[in-house]
């Protein structure tokens, strides 16, 4: 019960300590700040966890803001439901968060705290976001951690800065406008907010064409978070060119609690009705698989390391959301696992491109080729970060994705498990030409990475190098370490999330499958950065099949808002008539 | 794209999805007569649990109180944001004299500007005053009121000139307002806890349906929301008016082009 | 009492406001106009959220001048757009700071030849 | 009837904005658009968001989006100053 009164405070706390800074900071020592915020984080990571053990030991706890809950029959208030998946997401946040401020330590040199009030302010609506039962809350959560995203992009003030903060808070603030008309319709036809209440009306009426279009205007938004396709355009722009410690927060954490949310919205609220759910299998299958492969090949075709790893983001985003889309125990756990490893390892590669900018002189891979040798330890890491990204068959991330190939196989899609493999593959062969070319020296010859859009930045490089390489090695070591039963674990959440009776985990043998692609993975590298021993025609053979239907997709990627939100509209009319004729 | 082909493009959404949207239409909630069991309870529920005429005000400051805190941060965060953005290029300190487009001449306030500006700032204060004090029981509120306030003090700026409005509005004292507001209602929320009930609990003595006082925490709640929309948009106008005037720096602002 | 003409009136206009906001987004030649389109296009959903509280014949949910047992129509979706416009307008601060700064940087305010990177 | 009407004059000014491309002009535009918004809002029995819109639509924005203006116009001049001189 001591337990249960903690539920609030992941957020609250974050929040109060926010507000304190922004009226105190001035008087506080110089370093006050960043241990504030940083103690704040892993308080807050800290209390996560001790809630999603109770919830494990005891069942969900659902805490009613307020003391209201019921009036009559009808729920008015606002509810936490702590179960392990929601907490436990909570606590990872909470701790990506603590290891980034520590790495941010004396990044921005200024006299307000403005950093932190905002980066605390932004943990409080991941966490919330995390942990709500109501739409309108869920809603709150997802626009601070929006704005607070808007302002922490914007921070360092260079002109790409601004203008990838203009295009990310120009299209997620479209997309907000299209939450909120979702939760319009929800509520003006189930006539309530609280998720379980909603979903009791949707069952009641499963085949309302205005409750399948409230679920695309909510879905659409959370997959404009998500950054998965046609709404992935803005994080390219953004997370390239965010100072590095707010990257690391965007694609650990951000990207994948859109998707979060989205299993919450399709299991709590429209997991009764079965046309929805149907056409949700179908639909993000197909958004999910198109993303994975669309993410890795411009991933590939990228110098700028920050915007290569933000196009790695948006594949690894689609191979969960390929989790999501089973709406089943082992793809929701597969989605868990994934996001818990993911979070970890591109947080590391984040922190290990931010090193880069600090200490070897700028981020684009062609122009500091070679400069990391003094700094090898740091290219083993990322290399080891690259091969853990193609599916190194280590930690949460491939306990996910055994899941996930496990749940295809029993809809009998054993092809999904291949198009993710190569899509990992992918990804994780550009991380590692990255890692070599820069810490090698390898690669003199550039492939078409070359035409790639990069730019020369540099951020302060005055910290200790151990400061800013540590916390990289503590999450790489941590996504992958094997946990024990770590499946079982994330089938225990993932029942909890979708609130049905748990299944068994399924036992998972050890497929070759991630063998291969690491393999893959090692040899698309060779081939990259051993350009120049390799025949000429064999070179321009693989050129002909990669080069095209990259430039295409990278001409889709304009980088202008206008177009930005075109696709966004596309998006939305294909989702709603998808949805809309499917009940 | 072409512009061209963004709008087809764009066109053509707009007409895909309308056979989704007529298919729709006819199951769309009837505009004046469907019902809402959820906004049913709560106007029978609020005067008579929590003595509170406006039931916009109780859902905002008590039912749905956790949402209005988050919104509250959601204010306090584009703010601060928006202080670093202009901050960041123009340093802190300020300028004496009055940006302007050049060929166009400087009218100096007239006295009558200014004895109307004065008269008008003075009401729109009172005003907004008001009509935060009296959020339970007339439209209005907090979020209202700061706003009303923070442009009352904008007549300042038209009545008196430059100088009197950078006398009257010290930036740290709008962030320490607006911090203050916050802290307020995120400490408004722990009276519960320490009482061993749930965040937000509303356990304050209830009072008399239309006074001031009516509602418990919430004219607290309220009197904090004030303060941090006041200092919020308090901040906003101190940065923006900034940007009117001549920045010495700023003929070294613009970035290098790059090679 | 106000009726109304035709029962799907609120619900075309917000999805006519909804339409013609993003195309005057998709088409902005200048960052000011597309920041005013967002606005048309916030002001759709409110259309739609008061439309969807509205009640015919029902006065506002304030009980100061009519007793406590009046029809009244739905507070909840008032709250939320209430919020929303106050916390909306700093947002819209928050982009229109991105602009002019964007434009000091580089003396450009057309959202068409504006990409962040090269 | 009130309601309709107001409904179709906010589709019109809302049209006007998105289509009036000068933004001078287009904050004249939006200050009638909130207007028109706000007294939707007091047709459709709610008081309190008539006042916010009135209050937040119709004074504070606008004047945000005019010094943005003002200021981006004093930037262009002593840049074209700037280069007249070079």
């Amino acid at each position: 019960m001591i337990i249960a009164a903690l539920a609030p405070f992941p957020v609250v706390l974050p929040l109060g300590v926010g507000a304190l800074l922004l009226g105190v900071s001035k008087h506080l020592p110089r370093r006050g700040p960043d241990v504030l915020a940083i103690l704040t984080a892993a308080a807050t990571s800290v209390i996560c966890g001790l809630l999603a053990r109770s919830a494990a030991e005891t069942g969900p706890i659902t805490y009613w803001f307020g003391q209201w809950h019921l009036l009559g029959d009808q729920v008015v208030g606002i509810s936490f439901v702590i179960d392990l998946a929601s907490a436990g997401v909570g606590a990872l946040v909470g701790f990506l968060f603590a290891a980034t401020l520590v790495f941010a330590w004396g990044f921005f040199e200024e006299v307000h705290a403005h950093f932190h009030v905002i980066m605390l302010v932004f943990m409080a609506g991941m966490v919330g976001f995390c942990l709500t039962g109501d739409l309108i809350n869920m809603f709150v959560w997802f626009e601070l951690m929006s704005v607070a995203g808007f302002a922490a992009t914007g921070f360092a003030l260079r002109s790409s800065a601004i203008a990838g903060a203009l295009n990310f808070t120009i299209v997620n603030t479209v997309g907000a406008y299209v939450f909120l008309a979702g939760i319009g319709l929800l509520y003006g036809q189930g006539g309530a907010l609280d998720m379980v209440a909603l979903g009791r009306s949707v069952a009641a009426h499963p085949n309302d064409p205005v409750m399948a279009l409230g679920f695309v205007l909510i879905a659409s938004a959370l997959l404009t978070k998500a950054a998965q396709l046609p709404f992935q355009m803005w994080l390219g722009d953004a997370h390239a060119v965010a100072p590095s410690p707010v990257s690391v927060i965007f694609s650990g954490a951000m990207v994948s609690i859109g998707l979060f949310g989205l299993a919450k919205l399709g299991f709590r609220v429209f997991g009764g009705a079965p046309e929805i759910v149907g056409e949700s299998r179908r639909a993000l299958l197909v958004i999910g698989l198109a993303s994975a492969v669309v993410g890795a090949m411009l991933a590939l075709g990228q110098r700028h390391i920050k915007r290569l790893l933000a196009f790695s983001t948006i594949s690894h985003a689609g191979i969960m959301l390929t989790g999501l889309s089973q709406m089943s125990q082992d793809g929701e756990a597969g989605l868990l696992a994934y996001l818990f490893g993911h979070g970890l390892v591109k947080g590391a590669m984040f922190m290990l491109a931010g090193f880069i900018a600090a200490k070897c002189g700028g981020i684009d891979e062609i122009t500091l080729r070679g400069r990391g040798r003094d700094y090898w330890p740091v290219g083993i890491m990322m290399a080891l970060g690259g091969l853990a990204l193609a599916g190194l068959p280590f930690g949460p991330m491939d306990e996910g994705f055994k899941l996930i190939e496990h749940g295809a196989a029993d809809a009998g899609q054993h092809w999904i498990a291949t198009v993710l493999l190569v899509s990992a593959t992918l990804t994780g062969a550009a991380v590692l030409r990255v890692a070599g070319r820069i810490f090698g020296g390898w690669g003199e010859l550039s492939g078409d990475e070359r035409h790639g859009e990069t730019e020369e930045e540099q951020e302060p490089g005055h910290q200790p190098a151990v400061l800013l390489a540590g916390p990289a090695a503590l999450l790489l070591g941590l996504g992958l370490i094997g946990w024990d039963d770590g499946g079982a674990l994330a089938s225990r959440a993932a029942a909890a999330l979708i609130a049905l009776p748990e299944q068994p985990a399924p036992a998972l043998p050890g497929s070759p499958g991630p063998w291969i692609a690491v393999l893959c993975a090692v040899a698309i590298t060779g081939f990259e950065l051993a350009r120049r021993h390799l025949p000429h025609w064999f070179v321009a053979l693989v050129e002909a099949f990669r080069v095209p239907p990259t430039r295409v997709l990278q001409r889709m990627q304009s980088g202008l808002v206008t177009d930005y939100v075109t696709w966004l509209a596309v998006g939305l009319a294909v989702l709603a008539t998808a949805f809309v004729f499917a009940v | 794209m072409k512009p061209r082909v963004r709008t087809a493009l764009f066109l053509a959404a707009a007409a895909g999805a309308m056979p989704a949207l007529v298919r729709a239409l006819p199951h769309f909630p009837a505009f004046g007569d469907h019902p809402s069991p959820y906004a049913d309870r709560v106007l029978a529920s609020a005067p008579v649990d929590r003595h509170v005429q406006n039931v916009v005000t109780a859902l905002n400051f008590d039912y749905r109180g956790f949402d209005t805190l988050g919104e509250e941060f959601i204010l306090l965060c584009a703010v601060t944001g928006v202080t670093v953005l202009l901050r960041g290029s123009r340093g802190e300190h300020r300028s004496a004299r009055t940006g302007q487009v050049e060929g166009r001449p400087v009218i100096p306030p007239g006295e009558a500007v200014t004895l109307i500006a004065r008269l008008f700032g003075v009401a729109t204060f009172v005003l907004g005053l008001s009509v935060a004090l009296h959020a339970t029981s007339t439209p209005g509120g907090g979020f209202q009121g700061g706003v009303l306030i923070a442009s009352g003090f904008l007549l300042v700026f038209l009545g008196e000139g430059y100088r009197g409005w950078r006398a009257m509005m010290q930036a740290e004292l709008m962030d320490a307002v607006e911090a203050a507001g916050a802290l307020v209602y995120v400490g408004c929320g722990l009276v519960g806890v320490w009482q061993g009930l749930p965040y937000l609990t509303n356990t304050l003595p209830l009072g008399t349906a239309g006074s001031v006082w009516a509602g418990g925490l919430m004219p607290v709640i309220n009197a904090g929301v004030t303060c941090a929309v006041l200092g919020g948009f308090g901040m906003l106008f101190i940065e923006f008016l900034e940007e009117t005037r001549v920045n010495p720096d700023a003929e070294q602002d613009t970035e290098a082009p790059k090679s | 009492m106000t009726g109304a003409w035709v029962g799907w009136l609120p619900w075309a206009v917000a999805a006519w406001l909804f339409g013609v906001g993003l195309y005057g987004i998709i088409s902005s030649r200048h960052y000011v106009h597309l920041i005013g389109c967002l606005t048309i296009v916030q002001s759709a959903t409110y259309v739609l959220l008061l439309s969807i509280g509205y009640r015919r014949g029902a006065g506002p949910p304030i009980f100061h001048a009519h007793p406590p047992s009046t029809p009244a129509v739905d507070p909840v979706m008032q709250v939320l757009v209430l919020t929303d416009i106050v916390v909306g307008a700093t947002v819209t601060a928050l982009l229109l700071v991105l602009v002019l700064q964007f434009h000091k940087r580089r003396g450009i305010v057309d959202p068409q030849q504006a990409a962040p990177l090269t | 009837m009130l309601i309709d009407i107001l409904q179709i004059l906010l589709a019109v000014t809302g049209t006007g904005v998105a289509l009036t491309r000068r933004p001078v002009r287009q904050v004249i535009a939006l200050g009638a658009n909130g207007l028109v918004l706000a007294l939707l809002f007091m047709a459709l029995q709610a008081p309190d968001v008539a006042f916010a819109q009135i209050v937040v639509g119709t004074a504070a924005l606008p004047m945000l989006f005019m010094v943005v203006l003002a200021s981006m116009r004093m930037d262009r001049r002593r840049e074209d100053r700037r280069e007249g001189m070079s």
